[in-house]
């Protein structure tokens, strides 16, 4: 259900106003509603002092710096339990930060070398074949040059300069890189390095630079040193990574730090939402009706009677936030509600409808005692599991235990056991319909289920109507609700389940309800309804995939059974136990979108209103940080 | 003590009037000077004021046109651009005399340079760029301008500061001393007359006394 | 056209996080930059001003975090496509490779290394972070056109022309030889690019914009400098646009303002005569440019909205929209440093009502 | 003979459909993935759209079905 909500003004002394918004802060029951939303406040919104400014400024900034921090290392310290000093934190960023700081940009550095090498060794890879052994020789230098293929013709030049100053004691090899590109290597004295070096530069060749280190090594062995720092460069970062956890280890108190910032700036930002007078401040809000009571004790504490919390009347304009509130078996299923959007206020909260039909829908795709029962134990071994570690995980597991329970109901009514292996094995008899055989029935039955799901959301949708006096929205239900009880007889006349005689009035039912649904939209109707009639269809139609999924399931599991009888027995075991984990697989994933959908689309459409906010106390958001 | 060492008498005094005559006539001079000086310091003194005014305003406006280029072509283009434009400037400093008073003068060359010589292509910069340059230059030119006024200004500060000091000895102590010398002296020359003539009527007297008693007889 | 349905629906929910209006207030509403600075680190930019904060100081620090933000957007959006239209949209990108390039062979060009290169290259189209450092890190412009050239990298046509200006700029020194090599480059593959374009899409219209907005410009501003040009000719009309260079060259005749607009008429997208008419009054060509400059970015957030959205006009518009939010930011931050008037700030930014 | 064909028709019926259904899902699949990996809490709205193209392999199965046991007996 959706839990009331009252507005409340908080007023009070001016000199009170940090204790009660930190009480609040902390209680974290009041959603704040800006001053200048509230119509019913006509005062001027609480601008922050100077020096509030200035607290804001400079703690946004430690946070700021604190965050900075914090995510260099990979594993961050636990928080400190001791209250933290924020001065001496500050002190401590200014002494600590620079060394991580360092730390983190030897780091980058190093990141930036792995990228940069590989494209050093490829560019020298292509030149590696024009290499010659020759390289290797102490006294002699050896340029890679590359150039345009179209101007290839340098290279003559370039002999020719060159043979100018070294009378022969050179070597230039070239090739074809590639179709853009030739390559050359220039094999010259050390010792004319730099007349070479002046040739070089004169024409329009592109020397290969190698990082410094490299340099005045030979090819190959550039090569092989790249590569070996490459290999390196991974483990150096680890060492630095560590020596910024070692560093960060003690400083569990930027942790707790960051939260007290947080909360702390949580509070101030309160501010700017509360009306004020020189004297006094307003502070309005929505409080959940349950706790009405709480906010005005905690709030009578810390106010030593200069502080008041006055119901507030609701105006027009105003929609009061959702916070969803179930007994806790149904809880869970809030999850999938919210997950489409939340219910408007004032609207049905569909979440306990969900919970009866969601895992019983999921039982009548699935329905096989073996699959079943597997899920039964996987989703509580799964829940023992997280109970701890991640409690709302555990929470969304309860679903799939009731959908594996439904799943066990339907297998034995469908009588399947990994499909038709009970019956082969100890012939297992469905009670009720044989998924294999029946198909005419099933689809029959799915439809029926669709009618019933359809027609109960049409009942709802009705009473909401009628509730919140919508007489459009009235209207148009109760005349889908009439064309679709029309629509039922004219199948029922048609299959030859009902006499011909309920013919006319089920037609007249059609075009009464669709009338009703054509209406009160106006002209736009005569569009709309007509399509909205098809869509009923649809909508029927599409509660067919109930049965039509189940019977994809129970044919995989008869594929499996039918190989697992082939070859040897071991073999057959394997083979059939493969497929029954994919139909499981399948089996879970497909049941639970499709109901879903079923949901969403079919029933949800016939009454739900979405679009509501979800309620956020002031405080919450803070402290989950 | 001074006047212990005054002879009094008539050259002295004509020395002294003298004297007195000069001073007073330096003292025209020295104020005539000042005024002078004064009335270039106002001149000269309101087109720093006014320059700095302009400056502030250009430097403001220069500032802007950066920050509009930053942020708008990117650090990286305005950055490197300046990186490609950026030249040194030719400056010197010669004296030149106002009213005898040594001033240094500073001549610069031209700081403003063309699209060509800033050296970048104008597909690789925008317009933005060009003013930013422009209002650096103006406020480069400016500053120069407003530097060797400056440098003008503080000497004839310096100038009417010695020129008053000298106004303000000779009117406040060597003119009151030498009229206070003449005075004395005067005084002295008054007094030794007025005692001359009284010693003349007496002897006058005497004669005439002993005359009278001659002509009884 | 099949292809854009992943990576555009993924830009338009990304679009749904572009800083806003009041974002932008509360940022100019800041004392300091860094204030600035800790109010960004809680939305998108986060990340970004995280790795920036330990290693740059004041404006630096902010111009690396839009650096970094914007180099890793731009890169997000070819990692979202793949094929072809992965090729065009790496094409438009292709813009900043030119720029990167520009910016690092001027800054090579020094006799004295000033300020680091860092923070001011975005790594987007072909040349990515490390190759854009280790090119950085090169001795000379010889050492960094040697590298581009074995990787042969960003572009063939790029290296070609680079090579052939390259001996020239040696002989003379003069930078501006190299740039109009590099932008003449650029110019050449739009024409290549164009004329292997399947179709005249609005990947196309864009790149004729741009390079005739580019050759507008530069012509008016050659114009404007006419009696100071005497030798070397920093304008080059970059092939690639609607109008030919011819056009462009002839403007450099043309004395007065009016007629320089007159003898433009036509050839130009109609809404660039309001910008041109006020400039034949007032004569000031940053305030045309702003103008220029303006109008297409508000038409290339435009293309982001009205386009055909499972067409190339959203990833293209989304690309603009990140551009022309790292100017906002750097707008914002130079505004809270220079302390210019936050009102006329706020006005200034694009994109933002 | 006849059979043959009824199969053929049946086969058909949900064959075409079915490629209709996956050519749907999968642009919206790829797109749905899209609006996922920006913002999760989207997930409720791209199973819905997701699975909204399925009604065309649950129709042509419903054809296919109506093919065997009605005209098949």
């Amino acid at each position: 259900m959706l839990v009331p909500m009252t507005k409340v003004h908080v007023i009070g002394h001016r000199r009170r106003l940090h204790p009660t918004l930190e009480a609040l802060h902390l209680l974290s029951a009041v959603q704040l509603i800006d001053v200048t939303d509230d119509s019913s406040i006509t005062l001027p919104p609480l601008t922050a002092d100077d020096e509030q400014v200035q607290e804001i400024e400079e703690l946004r900034y430690l946070r700021a710096r604190l965050d900075a921090l914090l995510a260099l290392s990979s594993d961050p310290p636990p928080a400190d339990t001791a209250p933290v000093d924020l001065a001496l934190i500050r002190s401590d960023l200014e002494t600590t930060a620079p060394e991580i700081e360092s730390l983190a940009r030897s780091l980058e550095e190093r990141q930036l070398e792995i990228s940069t090498l590989p494209r050093h060794v490829q560019s020298l890879k292509r030149l590696l074949p024009l290499v010659p052994e020759l390289t290797e020789l102490e006294s002699y230098d050896t340029d890679a040059v590359i150039l345009d293929a179209r101007h290839a013709s340098v290279l003559g030049d370039l002999s020719v300069a060159l043979d100018e100053v070294l009378e022969g004691n050179f070597e230039i090899i070239s090739d074809q890189v590639d179709t853009d590109t030739v390559g050359a290597v220039i094999v010259t004295p050390k010792k004319s390095a730099s007349e070479v070096l002046a040739i070089l530069g004169r024409q329009q060749v592109n020397r290969v630079r190698l990082p410094h280190e490299y340099e005045s090594v030979p090819f190959r062995k550039a090569i092989t040193l790249m590569e070996r720092r490459l290999a390196d460069l991974p483990v150096e970062m680890a060492t630095i990574e560590d020596k910024i956890t070692a560093v960060m280890r003690s400083r569990g108190a930027w942790v707790t730090a960051r939260s007290d910032v947080t909360q702390r700036l949580g509070q101030l930002s309160a501010i700017r939402h509360l009306g004020a007078t020189p004297q006094t401040f307003v502070l309005s809000g929505w409080v959940p009706a349950p706790r009405l009571e709480e906010v005005r004790r905690v709030v009578a504490s810390v106010g030593q009677g200069e502080v008041i919390v006055e119901l507030a009347p609701i105006g027009d304009d105003e929609e009061p936030p959702i916070l969803l509130q179930n007994r806790e078996a149904v809880r869970p299923f809030e999850a999938l509600v919210s997950l489409l959007s939340m219910p408007r206020y004032g609207s049905l909260d569909p979440t306990t409808l969900t919970m009866v039909f969601l895992p019983l829908f999921f039982g009548m795709m699935l329905g096989d005692i073996a699959y079943g029962i597997l899920l039964l134990a996987l989703a509580l071994y799964l829940r023992h599991r997280f109970r701890v570690t991640s409690p709302s995980a555990a929470e969304f597991l309860k679903i799939l235990v009731l959908g594996a329970g439904w799943t066990i109901v339907w297998g034995v009514l469908y009588g399947e056991f990994l499909g038709d292996l009970g019956r082969r094995w100890f012939g297992l008899e469905p009670i009720w319909i044989n998924r294999e055989e029946a198909i005419e029935p099933l689809l029959i039955f799915a439809l029926a289920v669709g009618i019933a799901h359809i027609t109960l959301g049409l009942v709802l949708g009705i009473w909401t109507a009628a509730h919140r006096h919508d007489r459009k929205k009235l209207s148009t239900s109760v005349g889908t609700l009439l064309a679709l009880i029309g629509l039922f007889g004219i199948t029922g006349v048609a299959v030859g389940q009902l006499p011909d005689g309920w013919m006319t009035p089920a037609v007249a039912t059609i075009v009464v309800g669709t009338v009703l649904m054509i209406a009160l939209e106006g002209p736009m109707g005569l569009i709309t309804g007509p399509l909205e009639l098809l869509g009923l269809v649809g909508n029927v139609l599409s509660y067919l995939r109930i049965a039509a999924i189940g019977i994809a399931s129970v044919y995989l599991a008869r594929v499996a059974n039918e190989l697992g009888s082939l070859g040897p027995l071991w073999f057959g075991i394997i083979v059939a136990a493969l497929f029954h984990a994919l139909n499981l697989a399948l089996g879970v994933f497909s049941p639970s979108v499709q109901a879903l959908r079923l949901h969403y689309v079919e029933f949800f459409g016939k009454f739900y209103e979405g679009g509501g906010t979800a309620f956020v106390p002031f405080g919450s958001l803070d402290r989950k940080e | 003590m001074f006047l212990e060492q005054l002879t009094a008498t008539r050259s002295e005094l004509l020395a002294r009037r003298g004297q007195l005559e000069l001073a007073r006539r330096g003292r025209d001079l020295l104020e005539d000077k000042r005024d002078q000086l004064m009335k270039e310091f106002r001149k000269v003194a309101d087109l720093v004021l006014s320059g700095e005014g302009a400056l502030d305003q250009v430097a403001g406006a220069a500032r802007r046109a950066l920050a509009d280029a930053e942020a708008f072509d990117g650090p990286d283009v305005v950055r490197s651009a300046a990186a490609v434009g950026g030249s040194g400037i030719f400056l010197e400093a010669h004296p030149v005399y106002i009213m005898g008073v040594r001033i240094a003068d500073i001549e610069y060359g031209p700081v403003r340079r063309s699209l060509v010589d800033r050296g970048y292509t104008l597909t690789g910069t925008s317009a933005r760029i060009d003013r930013a340059s422009e209002l650096f230059e103006t406020e480069l030119e400016l500053a120069l301008e407003l530097a060797a006024r400056e440098l003008r200004l503080r000497r004839l500060v310096e100038e009417i500061a010695t020129t008053t000091r000298r106004v303000n000895a000779l009117e406040n102590i060597v003119i009151p001393q030498l009229e206070r010398e003449t005075s004395m002296i005067l005084a002295v020359l008054d007094e030794r007359e007025r005692q001359d003539r009284f010693r003349l009527k007496r002897a006058k007297a005497q004669r005439a006394h002993r005359m009278n008693m001659a002509g009884l007889r | 056209m099949i292809g854009y349905e992943y990576g555009n629906t993924r830009l338009r929910v990304r679009a749904g996080r572009l800083l806003d209006a009041d974002v932008y207030r509360g940022l100019l509403s800041s004392a300091t930059l860094d204030g600035m600075l800790g109010r960004l680190a809680g939305g998108p930019y986060g990340r970004a001003i995280e790795s920036a904060l330990g290693r740059y100081r004041g404006l630096h620090r902010l111009d690396e975090a839009v650096r970094i933000h914007l180099s890793r957007q731009l890169a997000d959006v070819l990692a979202f496509y793949s094929g072809e239209i992965r090729d065009r949209l790496r094409f438009y990108e292709s813009r900043w490779d030119v720029r990167n390039i520009r910016t690092i062979l001027r800054t090579l060009n020094q006799p004295v290394r000033g300020e680091a290169l860092g923070p001011l290259l975005v790594a987007a189209g072909s040349l990515d972070e490390a190759a854009l450092s280790e090119l950085a890190n090169q001795n000379d412009v010889r050492a960094a056109m040697d590298l581009l050239a074995v990787w042969q990298l960003p572009s063939p046509t790029v290296i070609r022309r680079l090579r052939h200006a390259m001996p020239g700029f040696l002989q003379t020194g003069d930078m501006s030889i190299l740039e109009a090599a590099l932008d003449g480059s650029f110019g050449d593959s739009i024409v290549d690019f164009v004329s292997g374009a399947r179709s005249a899409d609005s990947l196309v219209s864009l790149l004729h914009e741009e390079v005739d907005r580019l050759n507008l410009m530069g012509a008016l501003r050659r114009h404007r400098a006419a009696r100071e040009v005497t030798h070397a000719d920093p304008f080059v009309a970059m092939a690639g646009g609607r109008v030919s260079a011819q056009v462009w060259a002839e403007l450099a005749e043309v004395d007065d303002r009016v007629d320089v607009v007159a003898q433009l008429d036509g050839l130009l997208p109609g809404a660039w005569r309001g910008p041109l008419a006020a400039w034949v009054e007032h004569g000031e060509l940053w305030v045309l440019e702003g103008e220029l400059d303006d109008a297409a970015t508000e038409a290339g957030i435009a293309r982001f909205r009205l386009g055909d959205p499972l067409g190339i006009d959203v990833p293209l518009g989304f690309i603009i929209r990140k551009e022309a939010e790292a100017r906002n930011l750097r707008l914002v931050g130079r505004a809270i440093v220079y302390d210019l008037a936050r009102e006329d700030t706020f006005d200034r930014l694009i994109g933002v009502r | 003979m006849e059979i043959g064909l009824l199969a053929v028709g049946a086969g058909l019926a949900i064959g075409l459909a079915a490629l209709a259904t996956g050519y749907a899902q999968a642009r919206i699949g790829s797109a749905g993935i899209g609006a996922l990996a920006e913002k999760p809490e989207l997930t409720g709205r791209v199973i819905l759209l997701l699975a909204i193209p399925e009604t065309l392999v649950i129709l042509g199965f419903a054809v296919a079905a109506m093919i065997i046991l009605l005209l098949g007996g």
